[in-house]
């Protein structure tokens, strides 16, 4: 049995009171639930605060670029569908610089997991807009407040009929390690939105903001139901639903289409000579 | 007119609109040519559009192979009115112009008219019933230029492989009526051959060395690349992607790579410009990379379907910040072969980034080279063992020669961290400044083993030459053709030429720049950009140079031309 | 008055049959309808055969790089608010390698049109899947069918709440015409998905298939309707709706935040040396 | 124990997390110190993080300016233990080392132990409070220190201002009861002068040359000029817009240059890597094009807070294809003012890309320097005029100079027509050889313009020196300073600066370096890069290289003890 020690304790280079601590404490206890090994799991992350997660955990990790997570994680998981991936990363990384690559990902339905630690915010470069950040929210770097729509990851993620699409909070973490296992059970692209407070450069949407607001959707609730999820994804003001907002059965995993993944990883892939040899006298 | 050739060799030239099926005829053509035993090279100038507009094939082959595109045309079947006017003059006198009998003559005297319409219904066979009256006119075997057609259009319907194979005998047939007075080559004897596209000799070296990833944004002339991968997708084991931009196509083959694929990513030099930072993360995290970097002419967009040497210098430096890389330009269809495979085992073993740098008339043109020796071929480099299972597996751990184990995560037990920040052996983020100096210094210590594994430059001709003239990547085979026609008795020619341009060794090389009497460099670029690097890593200037910018293959006419304007011919 | 003729007649390099010709007149026609000269607009287009089209036409015109149309217009746009801008590019252009500026414009609202030439394929490159190539379509470079979900411009629109969302089709010229205008006229970011067969390399959504198909939407349609119309942007099947799929009248035009614009185009603007002098002044 | 330094400086360091705000104690104290009329420089050492870790920032100072960063610190105020630790081995013999009262001397003797928490109630005015008492051992004026916090911290709230002035009086006061053996400075009446970073000097400076817009992606350690300029965006009229990557900032840029705004683009090394197509774009387009570019520690993510001068190569061959550039790399601050203008000068005049090569050290550090001379500037290019309404305006015309008008769409009745595609003079792609040529040879004869108005190479000292550092960029200070180290009666030092770095005009300086006895190259990087260029651009060697490459700004100690080592000093 995994326990979450296993994924080793380290010193974050985040601050105290940041949200960031409670998503890689439910990271790790949704892992260790699942009883995965850290051998069995590669984290790809981006930069940014967020993206350091993964150098917390013991785990294999490719702490990439910049808004290169999804493409990272996707060579990864096609070079190798039966190692576990998991993207880690913040909105800026994942809806800013990365914006085509979530879109790419979302079609592609490749059999990953997203984790977006969404504080609405740029962290590490010292709090300017997000992707995420609300309408008339002043930073620094905007200082008569941002003047572009926000961008909404869920309602995006459902209009292209996304195979998983969760928001979390780390204010409920019960409901976000499961949603995390959720995510990883899911063959398919599955996104977890994941809502934390930023002590340092988002005095807006506080946890105090958050928990205000965070609601779990109910029982009720039917995620398979595109229309209604199309606008449950769009509730954003005095409540916000946070569970799993929409799943796609239907939605084939990407790595299915490729004959030569049919015979596993590429890394065990002996050269095909006699076809080399073939392609040869087809030029002959 | 072009200038006198080899009396061994004819050209053929092919011209009409996009769209009419010249490069399938050209196609063809060459490989009944090799076929037969001749040595064979096409190459093709199209526009950057589908259908319309002005594009032509040529086909130059002769008893023996020719190493560049040819100056006078032998033969040339026009199938727009344009063709006649904008070829005319580079039809020698002996030559002859196929026409449509639809289509005006301009007088000229040397031509057959041939009446398409009349021979056959469908249009679309057209290009294949120039193909008969080639053929024949070229006294090919029946049975070969069959044989070609059959295996090209076999794969397709029956019925239109039926259609064509009339047209072609009826074109035959035709020609066999009008006894024109044209002369062609004497039989060749070259056996065991292949008849390659520049691409096709890349994509097959790549398969034959391993390659099992690709991913790739189309972008001209280095879509072809991948093309000729994906064909063979399934038989080969090959996972090829397109991606969603080449920014995400430099970040999958990494990634790809990371989890033990070996990937290659074909672009050119636009979608190259938007992977630097990916080129410089292969860097940092030391993960192997390949990259084919076709070029064409800029900047920006430029001439899409046209050829440069341009990129040298862009490859050179892509990326910020400092670490090491290779750069190989393969001179000829045999090198697109072996050197693709070469480059990809020095990504592997250097765990660095490696550019394969061609070119569109390169990528573009066919061969005949001789069969691939594929028995040769070395076993595919391999990561480290994966079966370590111990606690302290550091992914960059400081050795001798830079270059730590390398295993690969899934594999094992190990962990496997790397990280585009400045990191601990172990892979984890460090701003300690030993440590930042060491890793500066671990990565840049593997530039000594690839200065070890350098392909020395070949030189040709004597050891103090009157002149000699530098060449690099595809413009090995015009340069060499050159100097065999400068050299003479008063006159000692000799070239040297890299099919390896980073790093260079300059012990390799120097003393033959320094025992020339002049040394002429000739590239397809404005600015001399290898005569640049020369001189940064010799000193050597070398102040003649033969530059050609305008989108065109580099010729022994061009390079003759500018020596003698510059009175150095 | 404007003419068509005003706007020149250039000798396009597309094939004979192609769409772009359909959508080149109805360009013209919807310009001179508008008595727009052609010193009054700026075409901004990105790579491809549809991006070729503002050389085909008697225009100011900056023909830049694949996929980076909107960009230069936006950046165009908030150097001179009052120049009429219009991006004018393919869909592998604008959906693809441009996926990430897609959505920026839709975020910002800036108040350009853009023109999609949406012929479902990556036509100048020689036939390629383009992001909104159909599931299981075949190509050259996807030989085993196309394994990801097409791209629906249309519904990312519309679930970003985008000013102004409509789907022309080069088959039904007179709505093209009016579309093009109704975009130019809305304040706010319009786009108009153009279907265009491209009859070299498309031959599943060949102009007869687009025919069957392709149905106006009818008067009582209220494209104000945000769930309506995110429904309506989903529909492509037996029938696909033309028309105008979404408005969203609220939103506000993005130049109008920038205080440094409110005194008209930044080429008119001087020098604030007295500005210059007191920022020093801080500093002393 | 750093090495010995100057009698007429002293060095301030305070160190502690980040979050503690020391980076606002620094900037009071070197405003401070520069009012009081000390010449200044600071350094800044921080960490990739927002809390935690260590930082520390150094404010040097002296009777005369320090160009370089200084070595022996002599009062540190610590606020974390670690700071101790870390720095407690650099402060000289006269030094003192404030620290709090609950934490440990470790056994030094002169320091002082700061009761912050009887003082003070907040927490978040300790640093104010230290600065009170840095302020009274450094025998600051009261009222001179006051203003300073009063115009920094006014603009806030009242009574964040209050509860900082009382604190700063409460260090003050209780430094007075301490009599601590510490000797300050004389005095010194440097007046009329500025206490700006290099981002505000280069934000002011692209602000009086005209700069109106400004697109950029977040990134340390270039957001700051962005910042700078938004600050000022609704007074200066600027429009600045954050885009949502690199790609859309620099091709946002040119769309906004071409209808006639004057354009900047902030990034470092990662977002510039990104931006190359983009590069080729305004190479192609001969669109104006001012990328400031703040170089950091690469490769790829690298060391994100920290300086190097790595991505020089980069800059010179970022985009693929040929074009002109200009490449500007500023020594020091009062150019960072003047040189942004000339960049953007330049980029106008010759309708090309031009970078202004700055750094990590160079853009964070703060620096007394006279008030900049705003009246003398020179006007804004303008583009042409703009009201010729003749059918035939070409934008692309073929000139002399190869500088073609330049009509801004919607300006006029002129339609401006540009494209990415090789182009005829009107604007129009075209596949014409002639034309492509007489396009590339006209692009790059901006060159020649563009080479005669090169920023000729700084030469200082003896005119046959025993010994002659070259440096660029940010490095000119640190170079000069340890020079002057050097030079004596026996042995001859003198220096060449470039703050030019592309193109170069060997007729310049080439004759400095082969007068010079031995020639140093002294760079902030690990492979040479600037010794490299002047070698392909003269042939010239040096051989003999001081590289530092551990994300710390040159000092004279690392130059003076590299050149012990291997002998040269
Ligand atoms: C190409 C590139 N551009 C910009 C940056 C600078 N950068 C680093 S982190 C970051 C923003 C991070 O925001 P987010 O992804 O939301 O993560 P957070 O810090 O908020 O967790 C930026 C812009 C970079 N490292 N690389
Ligand atoms: C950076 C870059 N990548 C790739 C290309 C090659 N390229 C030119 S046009 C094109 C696709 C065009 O497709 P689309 O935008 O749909 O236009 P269409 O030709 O179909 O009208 C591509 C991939 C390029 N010019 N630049
Ligand atoms: S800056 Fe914000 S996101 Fe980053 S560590 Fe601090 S609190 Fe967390
Ligand atoms: S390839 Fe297709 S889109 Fe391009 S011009 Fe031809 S028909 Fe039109
Ligand atoms: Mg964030
Ligand atoms: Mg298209």
């Amino acid at each position: 049995m995994v326990s979450s020690e296993d994924f080793g304790q380290f010193e974050p280079a985040w601050c105290p009171g940041c949200g960031n601590f409670s998503i890689l404490k439910c990271v790790k206890e949704a892992l260790a639930g699942k009883d995965i090994a850290p051998h069995e799991v590669l984290f790809v992350s981006g930069i940014g605060q967020a993206a350091k997660a993964p150098h917390y955990l013991k785990c294999n990790l490719f702490n990439g670029l910049h808004g290169r997570s999804l493409p990272v994680a996707t060579g990864a998981h096609l070079a190798n569908p039966e190692l576990r991936v998991i993207a880690e990363s913040g909105d800026g990384c994942n809806y800013g610089e990365g914006g085509n690559h979530f879109l790419a990902a979302l079609r592609r339905n490749v059999n990953i997991t997203l984790l977006v630690h969404d504080n609405q915010i740029y962290g590490l470069t010292k709090g300017q807009a997000s992707p995420t950040t609300g309408l008339n929210h002043r930073t620094k770097a905007q200082p008569g407040g941002v003047k572009r729509e926000p961008f909404h990851p869920l309602a995006i993620a459902v209009a292209m009929k996304a195979a998983f699409v969760a928001r979390g909070f780390t204010g409920m973490q019960e409901q976000l390690v499961s949603l995390i296992q959720e995510a990883m059970n899911f063959p398919g692209f599955a996104l977890v939105d994941i809502l934390q407070p930023c002590v340092s450069f988002n005095h807006v949407n506080t946890l105090q903001w958050y928990k205000k607001r965070c609601a779990s959707l109910d029982d009720s609730y039917d995620p398979t139901d595109w229309e209604r999820a199309m606008s449950k994804s769009m509730e954003w003001g005095d409540s916000i639903p946070t569970g799993v907002i929409y799943k796609n059965e239907a939605a084939t995993p990407f790595a299915d289409h490729f004959p030569a993944l049919s015979s596993g990883p590429l890394m065990h892939q002996k050269r095909e000579m006699e076809v080399v040899a073939e392609i040869m006298e087809s030029y002959a | 007119m072009g200038s006198d050739k080899p009396q061994n060799r004819l050209q053929v030239r092919i011209g009409g609109e996009a769209g009419q099926g010249l490069e399938t005829v050209g196609q063809m053509l060459a490989k009944a040519l090799t076929r037969s035993g001749y040595g064979v090279l096409t190459t093709q100038s199209a526009m950057s559009r589908i259908r319309g507009g002005h594009n032509y094939f040529s086909v130059y082959f002769g008893t023996e192979q020719p190493l560049a595109p040819g100056g006078q045309v032998d033969l040339l079947a026009a199938f727009t009115q344009e063709t006649v006017e904008i070829h005319q003059d580079r039809v020698g006198e002996r030559g002859l112009v196929l026409l449509g009998e639809d289509m005006d003559t301009q007088g000229m005297e040397r031509s057959l008219q041939i009446p398409f319409s009349q021979l056959v219904e469908e249009k679309i066979v057209y290009n294949v019933l120039a193909l008969g009256v080639l053929a024949d006119l070229l006294k090919l075997d029946t049975e070969v230029i069959d044989s070609v057609v059959r295996d090209t259009l076999g794969s397709r319907h029956e019925e239109l492989l039926e259609n064509n194979l009339q047209a072609l005998q009826k074109g035959r047939e035709w020609l066999q009526s009008q006894s024109p007075d044209f002369q062609s080559l004497g039989t060749s004897e070259q056996k065991d051959r292949l008849t390659v596209s520049g691409s096709q000799a890349v994509a097959l070296g790549a398969l034959a060395a391993g390659v099992n990833f690709c991913s790739f944004y189309p972008m001209s002339p280095a879509t072809s690349i991948a093309i000729n991968l994906v064909g063979h997708a399934e038989s080969a084991g090959v996972v090829v992607e397109q991606a969603e931009d080449e920014i995400a196509a430099v970040n999958m083959a990494i990634g790809a790579t990371f989890c033990g694929a070996k990937s290659l990513v074909p672009t050119s030099g636009g979608g190259f410009a938007l992977m630097g930072e990916g080129v410089s993360l292969a860097g940092m995290t030391e993960t192997p990379l390949l990259i084919v970097l076709a070029q064409r002419p800029g900047p920006a967009t430029g001439l899409p379907t046209r050829t440069e040497q341009g990129d040298l210098e862009l490859a050179l430096h892509s990326g910020h910040g400092e670490f090491p890389r290779a750069i190989i330009a393969p001179g000829n269809h045999e090198e697109c072969f072996s050197l693709s495979g070469q480059a990809l085992r020095l990504a592997e073993r250097y765990q660095s980034p490696v550019i394969l740098l061609v070119d569109q008339y390169l990528v573009d043109s066919i061969r005949s080279v001789p069969r691939f020796d594929i028995e040769a071929l070395q076993d595919p480099v391999q990561p480290g063992s994966t079966e370590q299972g111990q606690e302290g597996y550091e992914r960059f751990a400081l050795t001798e020669d830079g270059i730590s184990p390398r295993l690969i995560p899934g594999a094992g037990q190990d962990l496997v961290v790397a990280d585009s920040d400045e990191h601990t052996p172990e892979g984890h983020i460090t701003e300690d400044r030993r440590v930042r100096t060491q890793m500066v210094e671990k990565r840049l210590k593997k530039m000594e083993g690839l200065r070890s594994e350098v392909i020395a430059p070949s030189y040709q001709g004597p050891d103090e030459p009157d002149l000699l003239l530098v060449s690099w990547g595809s413009s090995q085979g015009v340069v060499q053709e050159t100097a065999g026609m400068l050299h003479s008795e008063s006159r000692q020619v000799a070239t040297l030429h890299f099919s390896q341009v980073w790093p260079l060794v300059p012990e390799q090389f120097l003393e033959c720049l320094q025992r020339a009497g002049s040394v002429i460099s000739v590239e397809s670029n404005a600015t001399g950009q290898f005569a640049g690097l020369l001189r940064r890593e010799t000193g050597f200037e070398i102040s003649q140079q033969v530059l050609r910018y305008d989108g065109h293959p580099l010729t022994t006419d061009f390079i003759l031309k500018k020596l003698e304007d510059s009175g150095l011919a």
